[in-house]
């Protein structure tokens, strides 16, 4: 038969070509090459299928394709290392690829409806776009080294520049688009740090196999083999530590985690299915991967697992704090993800390998969702996104507000849509291992606190958009969507209510029921995968014990459940006491001197804009001085020459006698020189 | 004659010459006529030439009287070169005073 | 004799030029200049030399005829490549060529005495990469003053004269201070070399032939020489605090001739610090190991963010110019592989990243009359094949990967983190990579005001996009430099070749 | 070398010039209108190439003594040798090119005759020089130069500017060959000969004193000669006030012919070994001048305002630089031939480049443009060639390739570091710096700047063929003697080598 795993680079090279398509000759295409890019991503998405279904089948794939530069290894002192491009297919990206590209094959089709409807002039642009970031994104899912992760982890990073700004015309996206550069840019610095310190210390950076960083970093700390650098004797596993936490730096960037999170909500400015593709599947989705990716490394050191526990739960619980007074549907959304990924992060560090899994393949789907929705919305009211102008939107539009429904209960948690389940998870483990972790547990108790509030924000936006009287004139007479808008939301929303049902680890724990968890066993390798990148594995070589309330295991799963779940529909329930009604009004006076603080953010852009003036401050102290001191030495060095050159002429009396006397006088110092030097007139 | 001559220590002849040579140094640093400046030169030649004549006479070689006859063909020479331009200074500048001339400068 | 070929090709070409009349001395120029390209890239596919021509490693396509003798030393015509002088060879054939055409449409005057002189300094700059022979090294070194004062001199901005004369009177200064140290390295050697021919001095150096000159120990003459020569060069490069005329000559020259000077002649001095400072004398470099290396982290620094205080366009990127000059510094003096490679590698790619900036810069100007950033906004309405490119090479320039920035600066900085000749070399690594950031900043911040946001441009005429002959070179550069990131073995692959021995020059204590 | 020739045959380049001098004379007798300029011209261009041509003869076959080395006349009191041959090739080019510029520039003066043949004379002079074995050669020789020249500086008789010139000129001129005249004076005082080589081999006993004192005063005399420190006063005006072609004369040929009594002088009678043995150091003394005139010269030079003066006081900065030659030596250092044989080629190829730049600025006066910086301004438009040319002297004067200066000036540096003279080559290098700054200010005028007015080149009616001609020759053999370096430099060390 023939190989799927030959194919994988054509999962990343399809959306290429579309790019390609798109940008060379997109002008002349109908819908500036919008099919190119759907029959592209169409394409991807059927190959991953197939890969995913050969992995099921029991293989997997960990192939070097191509030497990027330093073939046969060049030296960096000691160690000879290579630089490479690979493909590592195994369940983990296998699955990742399947929610990569079936996001992005909705969201072209998507845009069909939200962008051709505007009359936008620049599709070939934007699609182009799409595809550039489809693939990157794809790249850095099959990467098989560190370093080949970055390099697409930063294109992904170039193409949301490209997309967040695509209405160029306007101030506010590329202002947008250029703190959403920067700001990730600060992180990966980071990670670029980390990089090339894992290539220094261990000569390479492949994720999976016995050489790869991981296993070897295993392999030193556990004393059964070294390592080749560690800068100036610092001890080992404080350095890996180091390590950790710059590469966990290019995470906080991307997966906008406490305190590079204020890129995010600018992000907004993109189109709304642009801002679907990141927070659902691409961008924001990599750092967390990228964790996860490199799970076996970060298990290794147990201060780095704890600090990014604690960043993901207090992001998760900070970020929804904000998305309770915000007034856009989609600034709503975008902090609901920020808190969303702060999860993610919090179940990575809880030793919640197969839970944060879960989380980002539930949450891709229905943030993706989400996104879309608000994009339906966004269309029917003109591109006016002030829930405040909405309301009674439920009738106009049922197909857009039972998907968005759906969506929104799975973001809220309730039972038994798809974000309950993988939320439930994540405390679960949170909660097992963080009793025996004080860091840990406060992590666990912000997620819990989280939850409340993300389930009001959510049902907040709910209500405000679809129910009660209309607000305005657009809201009275929205403009109907069509099919390739409704095609998509259908889709997401069965899958959000269904997702959940891959892996109903409570379920099986109460009722006992065995091999309902599939998710579980497909990151267990299960039905196979490679050595070493197993949740076992992870388990074994991880820091964490779990421990358990009254009743045990079974015990603590259902308290834990009732209590989320609990907490989701407190806050469900005041949304809807507030906002429910005819004609709901603010209510966010009652929070008063609080209120201002979450409106601006708690101030950190303001803190991040007053950073920037000072750098600029000090750049401008920096040309003055350049220009004063500096050059002025440099030209005060021929004006000194030239002034000595003037005082020298004045010799040049134009006296001949004056020269007859000076010359005399020459010759006679000349005579007493040589003379007391020679001891003539002894 | 040639006795007597030979009779005075060298170093006389030095003294004699530096003296005469020194005179007219002297004049060419005070004298501000040209005229005046151009024998001063003059007599600075002569000194060199009583060297010349003297230590002849007294290594015994007569390159240095030869030479010394040469020298005054030469001054000669120089002299009516000088005057020449001095005749021409003189048209030009209505002045002998070497320090007037002094339009080119720095 | 191939190598002669191609120089003479450009010299030849160059006085036909200037005889030509000015109407089609521009495609005429372009025409002769596509010859040496032409054959450069024949010289790239039959290379296959290994080593390093100084140190005992193969040289390819040599020539060598005595010229003349002086003192008991010969000099001679010594020409021939190795893998580090060829990529340059090849990028400044490429790019003069690029440069001719970006110069069709803002020169206007006098043009077959522009192109003649872009010409004659394209020969120039083919023989400082090519020679070997010490004396015919400097010849080519100091004659490529000469064109580039008149390039810069005559069609240069309004301070143009000021600006010609300081980079012409800075730079000379500097290698007569380059000159005193080299001979006096040279005469240390004594009777052990019996020429001025590069090879044979660096291979008595490291041989050991340095004797006592005057009374002065082996060990004073080489470090006077070296630092003799350091200063010489780091006016060229430039590293800061020698750099102040980088700006002012690159402001006020015309587009073409910035990207000549930023892209080859910056290089020059790179070039020469790695053939004499760091392969003749690696010992007395690694002794200066850490002073040198916070010369190259305060370059970058420092450049960046004076460029990042910049209004003119043209001045930010040759502010960035001093910034990426510092990184090759800083790979240079860590003498690994990677670091002496990629700091090669680097050569060629800012070559090729900032040649492309300015030429783009260039091409905006040639519209709107103006590089302030203050002055325009919005161009991309209206220029969007140019601005688009702009942006690529600016991402290029800020290091995206899989474009050469990126490559050259990875490199360096794999070599560097953990460098055994450099103490504390991953605080200096790590610090320098700072660069990265800063750089993103002023470029993305000049962009977004220049660039994007509504149309705004005072002018009494239609701006519309630019000529195809403007931009095509723009496009052939973004698709030389994305190329070089996708596959810099093509390169780099020589370059480690040439380096290593290099590398192993050098002898680590402790 | 040449066999079957009497030894005088050796003397071919000297009687030729002097015949030539000789013929002008017969000329100007025979048709004494002004408009024999012309033919004027021919006979004295002819006649000294001819003298360039049985001097470069001379070299090529090896001279006309058997055994090839140097011949001797007249009990030694010449000595034909490489060196002396070296000079009389940079005498004869000059002079021709000077006597060929002279053709236009006197064009339109009452009584151009004189000229050419009191450049012949001087001329004549200084090829006797290079070959003047004797002090009392030495010193005839030296006035034959300086007679003729006094009045070539004042051969505008109605010129105030020239006037002065000639009179300052012929003041200190007197005045420093009495000084120098006094030396020999003493130095036969001391060694009771004034054939270089018994001088050598004299004893001195108790007389130090009395030979530094005339040695100092020689060096008086040659300081003058190649306008030196201190004895450097007359030459801005001189230079100045002469006419251009003069001005070329003196500052190329004179000053080489002063060079050539310091190079042969100072080695043959005062021998190294002899110099330190007798602690009598002039090598010291010529270092401080060398230090002292290079940087006079090149600063004074550098706050200018007119092209000529500026000019003149570069060829006092070259003067340090060539005096560099006879001051980097050392008792058997390794490169003593070689620094002295730079000094030599440096001489050379100064004698084109300088005279280049001199006849250029003759030919700007002929044109009537004016003198400063300012007037020359935007020149390349009316006079493109010429002003290529004038570029190529400024920066081969200020020692950039691809140009032969070049090459003169760096090996002149080289070969001092090699003697360990490297403060003296630090100090050039400052200099040359600051030289190529106001070097580049004539390019800077002639090519960046715009004139004044468009009126301003106006005056550029004539087109003075010769001078043309003289300019473009000059440019030529300044750019062809870089690849052409190689004989030059290794005559020139072999004939400096001869004297160690």
């Amino acid at each position: 038969m023939v190989d799927a795993f030959a194919y994988v680079p054509a999962i990343v090279l399809l959306p290429f070509f579309s790019f390609l398509v798109a940008l060379g000759a997109g002008r002349y295409l109908p819908k500036g090459g919008a099919f190119g890019g759907i029959a592209a991503t169409a394409g991807s998405f059927l190959l991953s299928i197939w890969v995913a279904a050969t992995v099921a089948g029991g293989r997997a794939y960990n192939e070097t394709l191509y030497y990027w530069a330093g073939e046969g290894g060049a030296g960096i002192g000691p160690t000879d290392i290579e630089l490479t491009f690979g493909v590592l297919i195994d369940p983990l990206s296998a699955l990742m690829l399947v929610i990569v590209t079936l996001v992005a094959l909705l969201v072209h089709v998507f845009s069909l409806g939200y962008m051709n409807d505007e009359g936008e002039t620049g599709l070939p642009r934007y699609y182009a776009g799409l595809g550039l970031f489809t693939a990157s994104m794809l790249g850095f899912v099959v990467a098989d080294n560190l370093l080949m992760a970055f390099m697409f982890f930063e294109l992904v990073g170039l193409c949301s520049y490209l997309l967040i700004g695509f209405n160029f015309r306007e101030p506010g996206p590329p202002s947008a688009a250029k703190k959403a550069f920067l700001v990730t840019r600060f992180g990966d610095y980071f990670f670029l740090v980390g990089v090339v310190a894992v290539f220094a210390t261990f000569g390479t950076a492949q994720f999976a196999g016995p050489e790869s960083f991981p296993a070897l970093a295993d392999a030193a700390l556990n004393g059964s083999g070294s390592v080749a650098w560690t800068p100036g004797g610092l001890e080992l596993g404080t350095w890996l530590t180091v390590v950790g936490l710059l590469v966990l730096g290019g995470v906080v960037g991307k997966s906008a985690q406490f305190p590079l999170h204020t890129w995010l909500p600018d992000a907004m400015e993109g189109p709304t299915p642009v801002s679907a593709l990141i927070h659902a599947a691409t961008m924001v989705a990599a750092g967390v991967y990228l964790v996860a990716r490199m799970y076996g490394f970060y298990v290794l050191t147990p201060t780095t697992m704890a600090v990014i526990a604690f960043i993901g739960g207090f992001t998760a619980l900070f970020a929804a704090t904000m998305g309770l007074v915000k007034d856009e549907l989609k600034q709503v959304l975008a902090y609901s993800t920020i808190s969303q990924y702060g999860y993610m992060m919090l179940a990575l560090g809880a030793g919640g390998y197969v839970a944060a899994v879960f989380h980002l393949t539930t949450h891709a789907f229905f943030k993706a969702l989400l996104f879309l929705g608000a994009g339906a919305v966004i269309i029917a009211m003109h591109h006016n996104e002030d829930m405040w102008d909405m309301g009674g939107l439920k009738s106009k539009m049922p197909v857009t507000y039972y998907t968005f429904l759906a969506g929104s209960l799975a973001l809220a948690g309730i039972f038994p849509f798809a974000g309950f389940w993988s939320k439930d998870e994540i405390l679960y483990e949170a909660l097992v291992h963080g009793l025996n972790d004080p860091l840990l547990l406060g992590g666990y108790v912000m997620g819990l606190l989280a939850v409340p509030v993300t389930a009001f924000y959510t049902f907040r936006m709910v209500f405000l958009t679809f129910h009660g009287e209309p607000r305005s004139d657009t809201a009275r007479d929205p403009v109907p969507v069509r099919w390739n808008v409704k095609g998509p939301l259908t889709v997401l929303g069965s899958l959000a209510v269904v997702t959940g049902f891959i892996n109903m680890v409570p379920v099986q724990k109460v009722l006992g029921l065995e091999g309902i968890d599939l998710l579980h066993l497909w990151l267990d390798n299960h039905w196979g995968g490679i050595e070493g990148l197993s949740s076992h594995h992870y388990a074994d070589i991880g820091p964490y014990s779990s421990a358990y309330l009254v009743g045990g295991e079974t015990g603590t799963v259902l308290v834990g459940a009732a209590v989320s779940l609990g907490l989701a529909l407190l806050g469900l329930g005041l949304a809807w006491r507030l906002y429910n009604v005819a004609s709901p009004t603010e209510h966010t006076a009652k929070l008063g001197g609080i209120k201002d603080v979450l409106y601006n953010n708690y101030y950190l852009d303001e803190l991040q804009v007053w950073l920037a003036y000072r750098t600029e401050d000090v750049a401008g102290g920096a040309n003055t001085f350049d220009q004063g001191i500096i050059d002025g030495v440099v030209n005060a060095v021929s004006s000194v020459s030239l002034t000595g050159g003037g005082r020298i002429r004045q010799l040049q009396s134009g006296v001949v006698s004056q020269y007859a006397a000076l010359l005399t006088f020459g010759l006679v110092a000349l005579l007493l020189v040589l003379g007391a030097t020679g001891g003539w007139f002894l | 004659m040639t006795a007597v001559a030979s009779s005075i220590p060298p170093t006389w002849y030095l003294l004699l010459a530096s003296a005469v040579f020194c005179i007219g140094l002297f004049g060419v640093l005070t004298r501000r006529n040209v005229l005046y400046f151009l024998m001063s030169v003059e007599l600075m030649m002569n000194a060199a030439n009583i060297n010349f004549v003297a230590f002849a006479l007294y290594y015994g070689d007569l390159t240095g009287q030869v030479f010394a006859l040469f020298v005054i063909a030469l001054a000669a020479a120089e002299v009516a070169i000088g005057i020449g331009i001095i005749l021409v200074l003189y048209r030009n500048f209505g002045t002998t005073d070497v320090t007037v001339p002094a339009e080119m400068r720095w | 004799m191939i190598l002669e070929a191609l120089m003479a090709a450009a010299f030849v070409g160059a006085l036909t030029v200037f005889l030509a009349p000015d109407e089609w001395a521009g495609r005429l120029a372009f025409a002769i200049s596509l010859i040496p390209f032409v054959g450069s890239l024949y010289l790239w596919s039959g290379f296959e030399a290994g080593g390093n021509a100084l140190l005992g490693g193969d040289v390819a396509y040599a020539t060598q005829i005595e010229w003349l003798e002086v003192g008991g030393r010969s000099v001679s015509w010594f020409v021939g490549l190795d893998g580090i002088s060829l990529p340059l060879f090849v990028l400044t054939t490429f790019l003069v060529p690029l440069a001719i055409l970006s110069a069709w449409t803002p020169v206007d005057t006098r043009q077959s005495q522009f192109y003649g002189l872009m010409l004659f300094m394209e020969a120039n700059l083919l023989g400082v990469f090519a020679a070997l022979d010490f004396f015919l090294w400097f010849v080519f070194w100091e004659a490529v003053l000469v064109p580039m004062y008149f390039l810069i001199g005559i069609w240069g901005g309004p301070r143009r004269k000021y600006a010609a004369i300081k980079f012409f009177v800075y730079t000379n200064a500097a290698s007569l201070l380059m000159f005193i140290g080299f001979m006096s390295l040279v005469f240390a050697l004594g009777d052990s070399v019996s020429s001025f021919a590069l090879p044979e001095i660096a291979q008595a150096i490291a041989a050991g032939g340095l004797g006592e000159w005057f009374g002065i120990a082996p060990d004073q003459v080489a470090l006077f020489a070296f630092l003799a020569m350091f200063l010489g060069f780091a006016v060229k490069v430039p590293i800061v605090p020698f750099h102040t005329w980088l700006p002012d000559a690159h402001v006020q020259a015309p587009t073409p001739a910035s990207v000549l000077l930023a892209g080859v002649l910056l290089k020059m001095g790179t070039y020469a610090l790695l053939r004499f400072n760091f392969t003749m004398l690696p010992n007395q470099a690694s002794m200066l190991a850490v002073p040198i290396a916070a010369i190259a982290v305060i370059s970058v620094i420092y450049g960046a963010m004076l460029a990042l205080a910049q209004k003119d366009l043209k001045r930010i990127v040759a502010y960035s110019s001093v910034s990426s000059m510092g990184y090759v510094i800083l790979g240079l003096i860590v003498f690994t592989e990677y670091g002496v490679g990629g700091a090669t590698f680097q050569m060629v790619a800012h070559g090729l990243i900032s040649g492309l900036m300015f030429m783009a810069v260039g091409v905006i100007y040639n519209t709107t009359h103006t590089r302030m950033v203050g002055d325009m906004a919005g161009m991309a309405d209206r220029m969007p094949v140019t601005v688009g490119i702009l942006v690529a090479g600016a991402f290029g320039y800020m290091g995206l990967p899989l474009m050469a920035g990126f490559a050259g600066e990875f490199f360096i900085f794999v070599g560097s983190l953990s460098a055994p000749a450099l103490p504390y070399a991953p605080v200096f690594t790590a610090l320098a990579m700072f660069g990265i950031v800063i750089v993103a900043g002023y470029l993305l911040s000049a962009m977004q005001s220049t660039l994007f946001g509504p149309f705004e441009l005072e002018t009494d005429y239609e701006v519309g996009p630019a000529a195809f002959h403007d931009v095509a070179p723009l496009a052939v550069l973004l698709v030389a430099i994305i190329v070089l990131g996708v596959a810099p073995d093509i390169f780099f692959e020589m370059i480690r070749d040439a380096a290593l021995p290099v590398v192993e020059g050098v002898t680590i204590d402790g | 070398m040449v066999n079957g020739l009497p030894g005088v045959t050796a003397l071919l380049p000297a009687l030729l010039l002097a015949a030539t001098g000789l013929a002008l004379l017969l000329v100007d007798t025979v048709r004494p209108d002004a408009r024999s300029n012309t033919s004027m011209a021919i006979v004295g261009a002819i006649g000294s190439l001819a003298a360039l041509a049985a001097t470069v003869w001379l070299t090529a076959s090896g001279g006309v003594s058997p055994d090839g080395g140097a011949v001797s006349l007249f009990a030694d009191a010449i000595k034909v040798d490489t060196l002396g041959l070296f000079f009389t090739a940079i005498f004869a080019s000059v002079t021709a090119l000077v006597l060929v510029a002279g053709h236009d520039y006197f064009d339109d003066h009452t009584n151009p005759a004189a000229f050419y043949s009191l450049v012949t004379f001087a001329a004549t002079g200084m090829a006797l020089l290079a070959v003047a074995n004797s002090l009392a050669v030495v010193f005839v020789a030296l006035e034959m130069v300086s007679l003729p020249s006094y009045v070539l500086v004042a051969y505008l008789k109605q010129n105030r500017g020239s006037v002065e010139a000639g009179m300052k000129y012929f003041l200190v001129g007197a005045l420093s060959s009495a000084i120098f005249l006094f030396g020999i004076s003493l130095v036969y005082a001391a060694t009771g000969s004034l054939i270089l080589a018994d001088i050598a081999s004299a004893s001195i006993e108790g007389l130090t004193g009395v030979l530094g004192v005339g040695i100092v005063m020689m060096i008086g005399g040659v300081a003058f000669k190649t306008a030196s420190v201190p004895f450097h006063f007359w030459a801005p005006e001189a230079y100045e006030g002469a006419p251009a072609p003069v001005s070329a004369f003196l500052s190329s040929a004179s000053k080489a012919a002063g060079f050539v009594v310091a190079f042969r002088v100072f080695t043959e009678a005062f021998p190294l070994e002899m110099a330190v043995s007798a602690n009598v150091d002039w090598m010291l003394a010529f270092a401080i001048l060398a230090a002292v005139t290079m940087t006079l010269g090149n600063f004074a030079a550098a706050v200018q305002e007119e092209v000529k003066r500026m000019l003149a006081y570069s060829s006092i900065g070259h003067a340090g630089y060539a005096l560099i030659g006879v001051a980097a030596l050392t008792v058997d250092g390794p490169a003593n031939g070689t620094v002295m044989g730079a000094a030599m080629a440096h001489l050379l190829v100064y004698g084109f480049m300088n005279t280049g730049a001199f006849l250029f600025v003759a030919m700007a006066e002929r044109w009537g443009v004016g003198r400063t910086f300012a007037d020359y301004a935007g020149l390349w438009r009316r006079a493109p060639v010429a002003s290529v040319a004038m570029a190529v002297f400024m920066f081969s004067l200020a020692g950039l390739p691809p140009f032969a200066g070049f090459f003169s000036k760096y090996f002149l540096f080289q070969a001092a570091i090699d003697n360990g003279f490297v403060w003296l080559a630090g100090l050039g290098a400052i200099n040359s710096v600051v030289s190529l700054y106001y070097y580049s200010r004539v390019v800077k005028a002639l090519f960046l700047d715009d004139p004044a007015s468009p009126s301003a080149l106006d005056a550029i009616d004539v087109r003075p063929t010769a001078l043309y001609a003289a300019v473009v020759f000059a440019a030529v053999a300044t750019v062809l003697l870089l690849p052409g370096f190689g004989p030059v430099i290794e005559t020139a060390e072999a004939a400096a080598s001869a004297l160690f």
